[in-house]
């Protein structure tokens, strides 16, 4: 007797990257690049006295979505949260660079970056952050390639620091209640401010900052979503046509959209006060209502957008 | 840290085709097992890397009994532990025997 | 060294450079036998916030409509991004990300990018400035970082002087300009006794090339070991089926 | 003459001491010590209403700030020494003996007094036979009692969390004794009355609505993949091989995952409305979801839980309620309940030794019972059968055919090391130590090793119903217990046979797969999941809020 839930039912948040990838894609279909079974594991972390993982914490590969061939990526959150690594980040690197030089013969039809970080990894912090560099420039040649890159965040580890910033390099991005999207960590800004500026125990408070409600409002996600894979699944086929291109129109757009956001709220302090100078209904209860009675709100103005 | 290796012979070898799995996560009280098919039929081996010091002796314990309990021959198995407890390895060398009799 | 020192090594022919909101700086120099480039920056030590980005992005994005060639360079002198609540519920995270695709526009655009990093920058606000250029330049005084030794120490339960021990084995985590350089990070490192300015007009005369070459450049100053090969193999097993 | 009258008459003085400090039956707050010390004598049996769950807390900070020259020596009858204040009485001087029950968060501050002499106590009970000896050589004089309304004639209304109250009332209030009540309000009319006027002498309205513990809210995060395996094979080798319908719960995470299974687990298995459709249990809110997928006939609760209220009125079908629509609990009527018409009783413990004998005392912490040894006894007195007590009387009955005596199933669930790799088997519990070292009578025991019936550890199902002499059930008790030293010395040739014979069962004996232990097969991964499936209606507790 099997018990075992179809992968696209299960729970995005408490699936591990390989389940989430498997759900993500038409079954049986992801071919994995530099498998765990190539060892290609962080020399860094034996001096740090930490044990490693066969893939460095994230899965790189191919697979179909839909029936089209995609490249995809997925970060393991619960292995050293997720951080980006010198191994962990050029197997993104080596992943976008392909779909990049791929353009030229038709594929891939999109990159899906499986988003799950809490940024630069302490222990290899240098080649972290150079990774993240370098994997922002690499979005960019996808994208000018003519390649949607899309993030899908919705795990434990959210996506912080470099992780946030990549997110938001992305043609589109698809989120889940769980989804913090960040730079800042609600514990560094307390480390280095005080509690008086952000109490990270305030777990309402940080997802009212730094969650996906506010970012999906805000125009900072394109899309919400229920936490199955599925929905995620859903989510990505139906965006993929509609990625912004890469040029200088769309950040022009960006650039007034971002600059409109900072001139009509660049004074509030907490999500509530965003919602009611927008207009939207019961401001003080958006943090509290369940995702079908969220979704049914209309976004304000501007958040709905090309601009990315 | 702490690295060693644990070899056992078993009476069958263990069921399916598959050629290699994977479960599991290197994660604080928790572990990941690579698991490939590479050996004779009645071997098997466990490379632990564990993150905690001082419990080879339960390591093996924990393993010997696996090997006996599930009779994985010609499994070699590959573990990077972040300090999972017995329990947590014992089900997951079960599952990952599990995942080597489905399909890739 | 001051601002004003550095705009003087670096543009002896003149420059109108402006002082604007949040720290930054936008304007022109005329660069040694190159013509005119566009100067934008953040300096003084400022944290890169919403406000700080979206002005430097706008800077970047005129240079780009205006149309031409003319170089960017992007002064230096931040600290890391702003760390404060409204900064992050507003999105910080969009606007560096736009500062960054701005700077990484302007080169598709065939602007070239130059970051000349004079002072502090650590963390995000690193990554959208210092590194989003197509060459990073480090002048005395310059201060990188991704993360504190203090930070990692805190982290990692490691003792400070093991780390500071461990980091004159590995440029792999500590802060400073040559782990940085060793990794690739950092195109050049220019010395005070050098005219920055001929130093600048020689970067800007290089062939630019055409991919990022940063990993490459880690492996030969075997600074960064695995990066290179690791994309390649990756890129290779990616490229080694037909499409459709 | 004989004065048979004199308890009456006692009563009367102290009312009367006690009027003055009230407007009828109205004390201002800061007129309580004053009451307190008219109303309370030296040596008097006092019960400072207090359990796991709801405390009479203002009264509390109150008689632990008395005149002690006037009260002291108190011996304090009440179930739960939870607050400092409980502790304080004792360093004060204030209170001297101590009969109780639970102590929970005070369990290495009772045991610190203890050994310095400051409390002389009497036994720690379980809830049951507390409450009785409040009627039979326990009876308080004093009753201070908590509630959320009162009215100006005196009746309370308590709110859904009645608990102990109606049987310190009753105890108190009809031997001649004075009840004080806190009250978060007073109203014209009260909802509803819990406790008539007529029994209460005083009310008092506090600044702050009395204290309530979450106690039985568990976040279905921390739930790990072992206690799922151990969920499922509870589920599958206890609840539908025996068929309980009727039973209790523990508050512990592996009976949480039980509950959280059994709308995904326990639906494919085709248990639905063959097992856990009656209740003697709190109100879990982890029992959500399968109440929602139509599980639940029907619970009776000890006690409220925070956040459940309006879910609870909504759903009357399920849980009692008042005419005014909130729960009406009662610990003694649920314990009760629990003793005599649960089939089973399965919860964790922290400890559990060759005998099958368990324990919550833990090294220096003395956390009482609770309600746990009511709930995991056989009680000899039940004379009607239902099919799972018959069947485990006739898996303990050895053969024998005539008079078989129907056995409750009594399930102790739990892994087989703790936090920090502590074994949680052992040779000789913590609390054999401590009995020696603070020279009690009897070692606490939480549930003793000739109740259990079954053992389930990640390891497997241990049935010692089916077990043969003491030898045997030892071996089977070691066949579960892991890697714990208790564990591998275990005689291997003795615990195969065991497993032969279905005395150990593990996963694959039971054919659990465990490539679905994982923690996709909770109804809810989160307090928020809970939320959704209540329809908005559960309202957590802020701490207990992560989005």
């Amino acid at each position: 007797m099997s018990n075992l839930l179809q992968p696209q039912e299960a729970d995005w948040y408490e699936a591990s990257a390989r389940e989430r990838v498997a759900g993500l894609l038409d079954p049986k279909s992801f071919a994995e690049f530099l498998g765990p079974e190539q060892h290609a594991m962080s020399p860094h972390l034996a001096q740090f006295d930490l044990t490693g993982a066969f893939d460095d914490g994230i899965v790189v590969g191919r697979g179909r979505l839909d029936g089209q061939e995609v490249f995809v990526a997925a970060q393991e959150g619960r292995f050293l949260g997720g951080a980006f690594g010198e191994v962990h980040g050029a197997k993104l690197v080596g992943l976008l660079r392909a779909a990049r030089d791929g353009a030229k013969r038709g594929g891939p039809l999109a990159v899906l970056l499986l988003l799950d970080t809490g940024g630069v990894r302490l222990q290899e912090a240098n080649a972290g952050e150079l990774a993240i560099s370098e994997i922002i420039r690499a979005i960019v040649e996808v994208r000018s390639a003519g390649i949607p890159v899309l993030a899908l965040v919705g795990g434990r580890a959210g996506a912080f620091g470099g992780g946030g910033i990549i997110t938001a390099c992305c043609s589109r991005i698809v989120v889940s209640e769980h989804a913090r999207v960040s730079v800042s960590g609600p514990e560094v800004i307390e480390t280095n401010k005080g509690v008086e500026e952000f109490d990270s125990k305030d777990r309402a408070l940080v997802w009212r900052v730094c969650g996906a409600r506010t970012r999906y409002l805000t125009g900072g996600a394109d899309r919400y979503v229920k936490g199955r894979i599925q929905d995620f699944r859903e989510a990505a086929i139906a965006l993929i046509p509609y990625a912004p291109p890469f040029e200088l129109a769309t950040l022009k757009a960006e650039q007034r959209r971002l600059a409109e956001r900072l001139q009509r709220f660049g004074d509030c302090h907490d999500a509530p006060e965003i919602w009611r100078k927008a207009g939207l209904p019961q401001p003080e209860r958006i943090a509290e209502i369940t995702d079908d009675t969220f979704l049914a709100i209309q976004r304000p103005k501007g958040a709905d957008h090309d601009a990315r | 840290m702490e690295q060693f290796q644990v070899r056992g012979t078993v009476e069958r070898r263990a069921v399916g085709h598959r050629h290699q799995a994977i479960t599991g996560v290197n994660a604080s009280g928790n572990l990941e097992v690579l698991v490939e098919r590479a050996l004779p039929e009645h071997e098997c081996l466990v490379d632990v890397s564990t993150a905690v010091t001082g419990f080879r002796g339960i390591w093996e314990a924990v393993i010997q009994e696996f090997f006996a309990r599930s009779s994985p021959g010609g499994l070699r198995f590959s573990i990077n532990d972040g300090g999972a407890r017995p329990d947590t390895v014992t089900l997951r060398l079960m599952q990952s025997v599990r995942l080597m009799e489905t399909e890739a | 060294m001051t601002l004003d020192e550095v705009l003087a090594s670096l543009f002896p022919s003149g420059h109108a450079v402006e002082r604007g909101p949040s720290g930054t700086l936008h304007g022109t120099a005329k660069v040694e036998g190159q013509g005119e480039a566009a100067i934008v920056g953040i300096v003084g030590g400022t944290p890169l916030g919403v406000d700080g980005a979206i002005l430097l992005a706008g800077h970047v994005l005129s240079v780009v409509e205006a149309g031409g060639r003319a170089p960017i360079v992007v002064l230096v002198d931040t600290s890391s991004q702003n760390m404060a609540r409204r900064d992050e519920l507003l999105g910080l995270n969009e606007y560096l990300a736009h500062l960054a695709k701005s700077l990484a526009l302007a080169a598709v655009h065939g602007h070239r990018t130059v970051s000349v990093l004079f002072g502090h920058a650590a963390a995000g606000a690193f990554i959208a400035t210092a590194l989003s250029s197509q060459s990073l330049v480090a002048l005395p005084g310059a201060e990188p970082s991704v993360m504190d030794l203090p930070s990692i120490s805190r982290v990692t339960k490691l003792p400070l002087e093991d780390l500071t021990e461990l980091a004159k084995s590995t440029p792999i985590f500590a802060p400073g300009v040559e782990p940085l350089f060793a990794i690739g990070a950092v195109a050049e490192t220019w010395a005070a006794d050098e005219p920055f300015a001929s130093r600048l007009a020689a970067l800007l005369r290089q062939p630019v090339a055409t991919s990022d070459l940063r990993d490459r450049i880690g492996l030969e100053r075997k600074g960064r070991l695995l990066a290179q090969q690791i994309a390649e193999r990756v890129a290779t097993e990616a490229a080694a089926h037909a499409w459709r | 003459m004989m004065d048979w009258q004199k308890q009456r008459s006692e009563r009367d003085a102290r009312l009367d001491a006690g009027s003055r400090h009230a407007s009828g039956k109205m004390v201002a707050p800061e007129s309580a010590k004053a009451l307190f010390e008219a109303v309370i004598r030296p040596g008097d049996r006092v019960c400072l209403e207090g359990d796991n769950q709801k405390q009479a807390d203002f009264l509390a900070e109150v008689l632990a700030g008395v005149d002690r020259s006037r009260v002291h020596d108190l011996h304090i009858v009440q179930s739960g020494i939870v607050l400092q204040a409980h502790l304080d009485l004792f360093e004060r001087g204030i209170a001297r003996k101590l009969d109780f029950s639970y102590s929970g968060p005070q369990g290495a501050a009772i045991a610190r007094a203890l050994a310095a002499g400051k409390i002389e106590l009497g036994a720690i009970h379980t809830y049951i036979e507390l409450f009785a000896r409040y009627f039979m050589d326990l009876t308080p004089h004093v009753a201070l009692i908590a509630a959320v309304q009162a009215d100006r004639d005196g009746n309370l209304y308590t709110g859904p969390n009645t608990e102990d109250t109606p049987t310190i009332v009753e105890a108190t209030a009809f031997k001649s004794g004075i009840v004080v009540a806190q009250v978060n309000e007073v109203v014209d009319q009260v909802s509803r009355v819990d406790i008539p006027g007529d029994r209460v002498d005083f009310i008092i309205k506090s600044d702050q609505p009395f204290y309530v513990e979450p106690l039985f809210t568990r976040d279905p995060a921390s739930i790990t993949e072992n206690q799922i395996l151990m969920a499922m094979m509870a589920i599958k080798g206890i609840y539908g091989e025996y068929g309980v319908r009727r039973l209790n719960h523990g508050i512990g995470f592996p009976t949480a995952a039980i509950e959280l299974l059994l709308p995904t687990y326990g639906e494919q298995l085709g248990l639905k409305g063959k097992v856990a459709t009656h209740w003697a249990l709190n109100p879990h809110p982890t029992l959500i979801p399968a109440i929602e997928s139509g599980w639940v006939e029907q619970i009776h609760s000890f006690g409220g839980e925070v956040g459940m209220e309006d879910y609870i009125s909504a759903r009357s079908d399920v849980y009692f309620t008042g005419h005014d629509g909130t729960l009406r609990s009662n610990r003694l009527i649920c314990q009760t309940a629990g003793l005599y018409a649960c089939d089973m009783f399965i919860g964790s413990t922290l400890q559990i030794d060759l005998a099958g004998n368990s324990s919550t005392v833990t090294e220096g912490r003395i956390a009482g019972f609770g309600g746990a040894p009511n709930m995991g006894s056989d009680v000899h007195g039940r004379r009607h059968p239902t099919a799972a007590w018959l069947k485990a009387g006739r898996e303990a009955s050895d053969g024998q055919t005539t008079l078989i005596r129907g056995r409750k199933l009594v399930v102790q669930i739990l892994e087989t090391f703790g936090e920090k790799m502590k074994p949680n088997f052992v040779e000789t519990l913590d609390s054999v130590a401590m009995a020696e070292e603070l020279k009690f009578d009897l070692a606490p025991v939480m549930i003793y090793g000739d109740d259990v019936s079954h053992i389930v550890t990640e390891e497997g199902i241990a049935n010692l119903l089916l077990c043969r002499g003491p030898a045997e059930r030892e071996q089977a008790i070691r066949g579960v217990a892991g890697f714990t030293d208790v564990g591998r010395a275990r005689d291997r040739k003795a615990v195969e046979a065991l497993q032969q014979r279905g005395v150990i069962r593990r996963s694959e004996d039971l054919g659990i797969d465990p490539l679905a232990a994982t923690r996709q097969l909770l109804a809810a991964h989160s307090i928020e999941d809970l939320v959704t499936w209540s329809g908005g209606l559960y309202q957590p507790p802020s701490k207990f809020r992560n989005w």
